[in-house]
């Protein structure tokens, strides 16, 4: 783990979409480029919450919890439509926060055993408030003069004994991680040994949809898998991996397969469409 | 007396003088005691613990008040004594960073989660991992805990008499040594967000409820209207390519 | 003046006072100079050379002038600046070594097979060596045994009432307070440990780990408590001397 860019600030400079999109393609060619929102430069909705708040530029405790909620759901909206990929905590948050947004519209019920809108807001100003005040005490922590970096300790320390009695040393650390290891250690290989190779649906996907591109003309399933297949115990769970993925192949358009009778070869080729283009707007 | 100013730490002596009225040893002795104190601190690359000074001093002294006159002496010269918790160390003095810091060892940096929750930890201990989680609003992600504790900043200080018993979490002398602070007290800003209810798990019941707008839908003067460029200045989309 | 007397070190600043006279820097220059050859030295993990000082400080310093007057503000203390041909060092005070050597204890390491030994002893108590070695997977050595039971961490607690009667072992008070733990139940379960990152979350569903007993005192009911002979003969207990 080399310099990270702490530099470069969390969310980076704003960047045009489009520009995104031209680079994906053009870089990965036939690859369906795979969008996810960048969160990683976030730590969790609340943290993007936050950095929302900020955007308005008031004090949290003043800020416009609805106007807030709207644009985090605006937000987590335009990245559906775009159809990306976004971590289950967002959607989590999205929804506490589209209810947060219901209860703050409707007028106060009584007593119906919910925390009322504005105790919700205030909840959440709450938990932005205490997630700013830590991400500033994190700052002014890592800023202080620190021991190796800025202040020395004795470069040449002389014998002495610090504890009087232990004469062995080791942490509560030190302990569990010989612990944990040691066991996990044994756990897996005892598990390797049982395992066999497993085709996913993915992978058998990937090379159903390398080898399509390249056969124009009937030709029998298992002469693909042969052709792909080092081992034989791997032959069962390959086959039967890669018959559910032609079968979605088929429905994509991207593959066509025929068999004659029960138990017959499987014959298949490329269909009509190209695999590239598997990203279809119907 | 102000040719001395020459000689920086050593111009508070003269003010000190007075300090041989104190009761107990005899001056000689706790002078000579002082001698002791320093040579098994200075020795020493880590903090040595009042218990074992006291251990290897003569009996009867007073360990504080011995260190506290040697921390004056040392107050203002390029090496000072600090205290972490009960321990004592010697290190170099804060301002002579810019001096020292070609010695530095490449230092892991720690990344923005890991400081965060470190910061978390530090300020909320004891803290369980649901705790941080729940502080953070995010799910700790593999590894971050892990390589806390590795640096031995963070350790586990026992267990939540709760439901399940979690873990709790807290921080070690060396993250003290570390960040060069004296006790978990000396925490930067600590007392304000005690204060302010920030350190509490569950909103204190003296957290103001703010009273919404009687419009909800109209801007206070200091806001702004939120555009649709907004999202995208935030950088908030990217490309990524799969392979996690 | 002889009120200074207490203050062993610095009575030397007195007598000194006329190095203002010396020429080269301001005063205040000079003793900032030594402040920052002071810091120099002592962070240094080797004898500091005066070409290296003279790269580090600010041009035209006299280094000899500085050092000299470093050490002679060290002389009575109980560290000393020494001079090792052209290099610098700070040593403590030669009348002082008695204190540095009384108990010239090393410190060590666990190994890492004996960390791992500790660690399964610690959880799976009461343990018998077979068990041990079945949990392991490997022979355990005679001597990481021997070594666990010397550190004062890990005991005999009786023997199983299985065949051979195998010895039990389990951990002392002693190691309960060498790792911070309250009690043993405070040692971190699975979901802990997969939770700070230091067991992999995959792991196959059969996989546990123990919950250490909550009175690691009391015996199990398929263990005898260890008799006399039992200790003579584990040559644990020699006849009429009261172990310790």
């Amino acid at each position: 783990m080399a310099e990270q860019g702490q530099a470069a600030g969390k969310a980076g400079k704003p960047i045009p979409m489009d520009k995104l999109w031209a680079e994906e393609s053009s870089e990965h060619g036939v690859s369906e480029p795979v969008l996810a929102v960048d969160v990683e430069g976030f730590e969790g909705p609340l943290d993007l919450l936050l950095h929302l708040a900020r955007n308005q530029k008031v004090d949290l405790a003043r800020i416009s919890v609805l106007a807030l909620a709207e644009q985090y759901l605006q937000f987590i909206e335009r990245v559906r439509q775009m159809r990306l990929e976004l971590a289950a905590d967002y959607l989590v948050m999205a929804a506490w926060l589209a209810y947060l947004k219901s209860r703050l519209l409707i007028p106060k019920q009584r007593a119906d055993g919910e925390p009322s809108g504005e105790e919700m807001a205030a909840l959440l100003q709450f938990r932005l408030k205490r997630l700013e005040a830590i991400r500033d005490a994190a700052a002014r922590l890592v800023n202080r003069n620190r021991l190796g970096r800025d202040v020395f300790a004795r470069g040449m320390p002389e014998h002495v004994v610090v504890e009087k009695k232990s004469t062995y040393t080791a942490t509560l650390y030190d302990l569990l991680t010989a612990y944990a290891s040691q066991r996990q250690r044994r756990a897996i290989t005892n598990v390797q040994i049982a395992k066999r190779g497993v085709w996913s649906l993915k992978q058998a996907r990937d090379v159903l949809t390398r080898l399509v591109g390249e056969l124009p003309d009937w030709t029998a399933l298992d002469r693909f898998l042969v052709q792909y297949l080092t081992r034989p115990e791997e032959r069962a769970t390959a086959i039967a991996s890669t018959f559910a993925a032609s079968l979605e192949l088929v429905r994509e358009g991207t593959l066509e397969i025929r068999q004659q009778e029960p138990f017959a070869p499987i014959y298949m080729r490329r269909g009509t469409k190209r695999p590239e283009t598997a990203e279809t707007t119907s | 007396m102000t040719e001395s100013s020459n000689v920086i730490p050593f111009v508070a002596e003269d003010e000190r003088t007075s300090s041989v009225e104190r009761p107990g040893p005899s001056s000689m002795a706790f002078a000579e005691v002082k001698r002791m104190a320093e040579a098994l601190v200075f020795a020493s690359a880590t903090p040595v613990s009042s218990k074992m000074l006291s251990d290897r001093l003569p009996d009867g002294v007073d360990i504080r008040a011995v260190m506290e006159d040697l921390r004056k002496d040392y107050e203002k010269r390029g090496v000072n004594l600090v205290r972490v918790e009960e321990s004592w160390a010697f290190r170099t003095a804060g301002d002579l960073a810019f001096l020292m810091s070609r010695d530095a060892v490449q230092q892991r940096k720690l990344s923005r989660a890991a400081l965060e929750m470190l910061a978390v930890i530090a300020y909320h201990q004891p803290v369980t991992r649901a705790e941080i989680e729940e502080i953070r609003g995010v799910e700790t992600s593999k590894g971050t805990l892990d390589l806390l504790l590795e640096t031995g900043w963070v350790r586990m200080r026992g267990r939540r008499r709760t439901p399940g018993r979690p873990v709790t979490y807290g921080t070690t002398t060396e993250f003290l040594d570390h960040f060069g602070l004296e006790e978990l007290r000396d925490l930067p800003g600590i007392e304000e967000l005690k204060g302010a209810g920030l350190l509490s798990s569950r909103m204190p019941s003296n957290f103001s409820v703010p009273q919404p707008p009687a419009d909800p839908e109209t801007l206070t003067d200091d806001e702004d209207p939120l555009t649709d460029i907004d999202l995208e200045e935030l950088g908030l989309l990217t490309p990524r390519v799969e392979g996690d």
